[in-house]
């Protein structure tokens, strides 16, 4: 069990993807000679060529457009949009052509292809490069979500995005690149859709994904000398997400809070908590406490960007919040 | 425009196919014109009537292998790549048996099993989705290439740009043909596009050729050649056709916004007028013309029955197809 | 008081706007010399001249773009995507550039930008002609998000929105062009972010926005005679939302409904169920329904779309259960 | 490359003016590039030292009330257009007193008093904003035009076909620049983009100068005509300015995928030593040079304090600007 940083268990996905099938190719913005502007796919180049790995002209449309054309004809595309901002470029390809294709063509095709793209802050990159927007693409019927939390996860759950059959965004996260995590080459995949319990508790239980379910077990951390008992469930992917499991663990701490680094209002804590209100409305002891950014852009300046991302302290009010 | 072949040196067999080929999507649109008069097909169409010999002269130098994005005025593309008639009506009169379930309709119109990758409601969008398919054709080195089908109007999407710089750039196997009908909607394109797609194409160093898009042995000949150059591993090429579109933007369009002297000339470009001509010069006897044209109107009359007793559509069908079912392990 | 269209209604107000301000500017595809798609546009071109009012390729991202730079140097630009589904290729001109340039440039300029699209379905437009997007721009911090519900209000929110200094989407909808309602032409301005309670009552409240509010209307006068008293509060704008007038219902109804036509799933009902569930927690008799399209694509054929669109008897169904 | 006036028509004036401009926005950078690696500049930021002749040949030929749209690689188009030393660091090292008030940094530096529409970090995305500000000019007769500076890489986003395409609809008057550095991030542009943007540009009837971007005078020569032209209402131009991006795509980039010799032979395009290469020909004194640097390194000196001397942004004040506050009736 070695440790590997987040970008190799990513990269370590992608070569044995690609070692398994040859059907998957991967293209993007300087991915192929420059291994990837985080160095994500450093190496596969060399390893399976030119016609597998290309670097592609600053066309996301038609980088994505293309994808979903390749994924239609035989090919598992495992295409990368530099930063998750400018998916906002490329969003015709996914919604309009991807999502629906299998559906309003009754079934006759599916589209299995990853769109790999970083979002969050954390960075100083300002406003145009932080952005998490998982939420649009959470909100589309035909689209699969996947948001992992830590290098086995992102390495597990991405052979699981390139070998599903249907177009999944599979969103990293560019704080995390650097991350080191355990690492078992042999552990289990992941079945996209199930929610893993990162850590039990029994007082309060915080549903979470991607880099913010650390900032959840920090908090939990910190709160643990309190004899506060607090669950985070790691949601692992958010369409689809897992009602069983976080419902289950409601239904044993009675109270929830929702934490993710997207602006909160219209976020996808809006949709867990919608669901578990009403699911799991006679299990609340307290009102749902949603822990994300204020409405407003990711700013530039470092004591901006602090005091604009969710951090522990505010997981730690709102859990004093639902057990006051 | 490219010299065309004498028409004497096209075999006549092959004239009474593409006679046939064309007279399909005729009458089948007109069938479905009347359809939609009569609340028979929801939605909206669009029918390319005038515009037969572009789908059928390309279409004829395709292999059944060859892939086909197309646009919002798909039911030629469709038809003649070699959607079956009768799940074609079924699908665009919205019933289960439809060869898309009666989820898309006329503007989704696709059939993976003949290389069909769909008519698509958002203008550009085939035009990447080829590419993306002349990629994956590539990479298989599968001996098949892509067409990307678009109208005049597409020209202004920023999405041809980059993928004539794409296919160039990777050599694709890819065709990029052009309708030129010189209308974006209610619109004349001259008035939105200040550029030619040929120069434009050029500029990207994709060679292209330009033909009578009403006649489709000059269609057919261009395409061939192109088609057969694309095999061979030359990357990309543009056909731009000069066609005319005969029937409103879409069904129900008064097209108040067309000089009458337009209208009035639309005769004369009629593609299937020309190869009658064609084909009466050739001495064919009337009655195979005939007999064809009862064949055609056979079989549309039977699509539409078929449609008729079509199903409607079943709704936890179609919701089970948002995602693929994989089994349970 | 005449009986006016919708679209009549919504080309009153640009005309109006158009006639009090010289910096309105109008332009998109087929709007000036055929009057728009819809006819909403109609007489404006001959009215204002082909200075002001423009027909454009068919070039969604740029027209979009070019919006944001018009508003950035003196002009009001109103644009028209012609069905929502389009916004996809426009994304990044909205998101990136109109709804953070105030923010990110230190609130040195405004951007006064009126995005007009039709949402929605019911005219057999299928999969990509009907999608109900609103939830996207209601996420994004510095966009304003618009949803008349009958043609007096199209008027006067259109009005105010053309007025306000920052970017709104003025979300329309197709299937109500040729919807006939009352019209006041000297009746008061709405302010954005102000909802309307529609129809009182004090069993159960249902919040809605745009056609859907009619549905919810209709749904209550079929429950009138059972004597189930049902309040229906027409939000008008969902970004901003007017939390206060939805909490003061629920405080007096107890049990909360939320409807709109879009996908029921990370739409914008989740964010007031969330919200209403946290503030109105001690308010609530029942678990908060929502009531919208299930999650898959518009369909296209009449039987599916007619069971896929949310209808009075799916509200129905939702207050009975609220009751129970 | 068009021909230079010759060097002795351009007043000595002028030719210092130029000098310091250029020299403001070097230095600059290089204070930056420093401060950036002691951690005082957070996030990335992207230098143009090696291309300040583009920037500043351009923006001599404007005025205040014309507009300009950048790119990512914008130091040099904001400190050349005129935005304030100061203001400027503040901004770049996330201070509440910044043009900006710290919240967009490096990739945001905007003022609108003086026709900066920002820096962007959207390749492409400044593009149509510039053509949307020449609509502003054309409809408010004005007398103003736009400028859309933007990089080789650039040019494969669809945004590029289609702001050309309208421009040349609408005959806006506006100037696109691009400074082709022959790099877009770390491959270079040659494997990306398979065009070259005066024939794109040709096709659109978009007439165009290609000068050498090293030469301050050229450029500026160029573009005084372009400006002169667009002014006069003859509709948008292209200048194509070739030019050399001295350092990484971003600071801390070590660059290995460029060629020694690409490196090496870097200093000898450097614009600012040709132009001293110039001013020493004219034979004006040493002195009135020194005394340029000397100016310009105290001015930078200041801003560097003045930036260290900012405050933190303050966050409520921050969160008010997400909308425009409206005085209650
Ligand atoms: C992205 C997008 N923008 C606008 C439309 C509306 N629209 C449908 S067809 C059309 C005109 C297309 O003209 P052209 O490509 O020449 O095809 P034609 O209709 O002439 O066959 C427009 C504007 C659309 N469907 N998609
Ligand atoms: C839409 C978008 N895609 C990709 C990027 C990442 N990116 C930033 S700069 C750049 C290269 C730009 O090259 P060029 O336009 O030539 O400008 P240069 O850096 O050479 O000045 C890329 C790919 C981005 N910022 N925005
Ligand atoms: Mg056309
Ligand atoms: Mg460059």
């Amino acid at each position: 069990m070695a440790d590997v940083r987040y970008a190799k268990a990513v990269n370590m996905a992608l070569d044995d993807a690609m070692a398994a099938d040859p059907a998957v190719v991967l293209f993007g913005e300087d991915i192929a000679e420059a291994g990837g502007p985080f160095g994500v796919t450093r190496g596969l180049l060399e390893k399976y060529g030119d016609r597998r790995v290309r670097d592609t002209p600053i066309s996301e449309a038609t980088i994505v457009g293309a994808a979903v054309g390749a994924a239609m004809s035989g090919l598992k595309p495992v295409v990368e949009i530099m930063f998750m901002d400018f998916v906002t470029i490329a969003m015709d390809a996914m919604v309009n052509q991807a999502a629906k294709a299998r559906f309003m063509f009754g079934g006759q095709c599916s589209v299995p292809l990853v769109l790999r793209t970083p979002h969050g802050g954390g960075v100083n990159a300002g406003p145009q490069h932080s952005q998490c927007l998982e939420a649009w693409f959470a909100h589309i019927p035909g689209l699969k979500v996947v948001v992992p939390s830590n290098p086995s996860d992102a390495n597990r759950l991405l052979k699981s995005a390139i070998m599903d059959p249907d177009p999944v965004v599979f969103v990293e996260n560019k704080a995390m690149y650097s991350l080191k995590g355990e690492f078992d080459d042999a552990s289990e995949t992941i079945v996209i859709g199930t929610a893993h319990v990162a850590r039990s508790g029994d007082d309060v239980t915080i549903v979470s994904y991607g880099a913010a379910v650390n900032t959840a077990l920090q908090a939990a951390e910190t709160l643990a000398p309190r004899d506060i008992s607090v669950e985070v469930v790691d949601l692992r992917s958010i369409q689809p997400w897992d009602e069983a499991t976080v419902l289950a663990s409601l239904a044993r701490t009675h109270r929830l809070i929702v934490l993710h680094e997207a602006v909160t209002a219209f976020g996808v804590g809006a949709e867990i908590v919608a669901r578990m209100s009403d699911i799991g409305f006679d299990e609340l002891d307290a009102p749902i406490k949603r822990v994300g950014a204020p409405f407003m852009p990711t700013p530039f300046a470092k004591s901006l960007e602090n005091q604009y991302l969710p951090n522990a302290k505010d997981v730690i009010a709102a859990v004093e919040q639902v057990l006051a | 425009m490219s010299p065309t072949k004498s028409d004497n040196s096209v075999p006549i067999s092959q004239l009474l196919e593409f006679y046939e080929r064309m007279l399909l999507v005729r009458e089948a649109e007109n069938r479905l014109s009347k359809l939609f008069a009569d609340g028979e097909v929801p939605g909206f169409i669009h029918l390319s009537v005038g515009q037969e010999a572009v789908c059928v002269g390309v279409t004829s130098a395709l292999e059944t292998r060859d892939t086909l994005a197309s646009n919002h005025r798909g039911h030629g593309h469709a038809l003649s790549k070699g959607v079956e008639l009768n799940s074609f009506f079924l699908e665009v009169m919205g019933k289960e048996e439809g060869i898309c379930g009666g989820r898309g309709g006329s503007m989704h119109v696709a059939d993976m099993s003949v290389g069909m990758l769909g008519a698509n409601g958002i203008v550009g969008a085939g035009i990447p989705l080829a590419v993306g398919s002349a990629l994956a054709h590539q990479v298989q080195e599968n001996g098949a290439i892509a067409v990307a089908f678009f109208g005049d109007g597409a020209l202004a999407e920023g999405v041809l740009h980059e993928s004539f710089n794409l296919a160039a750039l990777w050599k694709l196997p890819i065709l990029f043909v052009c309708e030129n009908n010189g209308w974006s909607e209610f619109s004349p394109t001259g008035r939105q596009f200040n550029a030619n797609v040929r120069e434009l194409a050029g500029v990207f160093g994709i060679p292209s050729a330009f033909v009578d898009g009403d006649d489709v042995l000059a269609v057919n000949e261009a395409a061939s050649e192109l088609v057969t150059a694309i095999r061979a591993g030359e990357g990309p090429y543009v056909l731009e056709c000069v066609t005319h579109r005969v029937r409103g933007h879409f069904e129900g369009d008064p097209q108040k916004y067309r000089a009458e002297s337009e209208i009035n000339s639309l005769p004369d470009h009629d593609p299937i007028t020309k190869l009658e001509t064609i084909i009466s010069k050739r001495r064919i006897p009337k009655k195979e013309v005939v007999a064809i044209r009862g064949t055609i109107e056979a079989r549309i009359n039977a699509a539409v029955e078929a449609g008729r007793g079509g199903n409607a559509p079943d709704f936890s069908r179609a919701k089970a197809d948002v995602y693929t079912a994989v089994e349970e392990v």
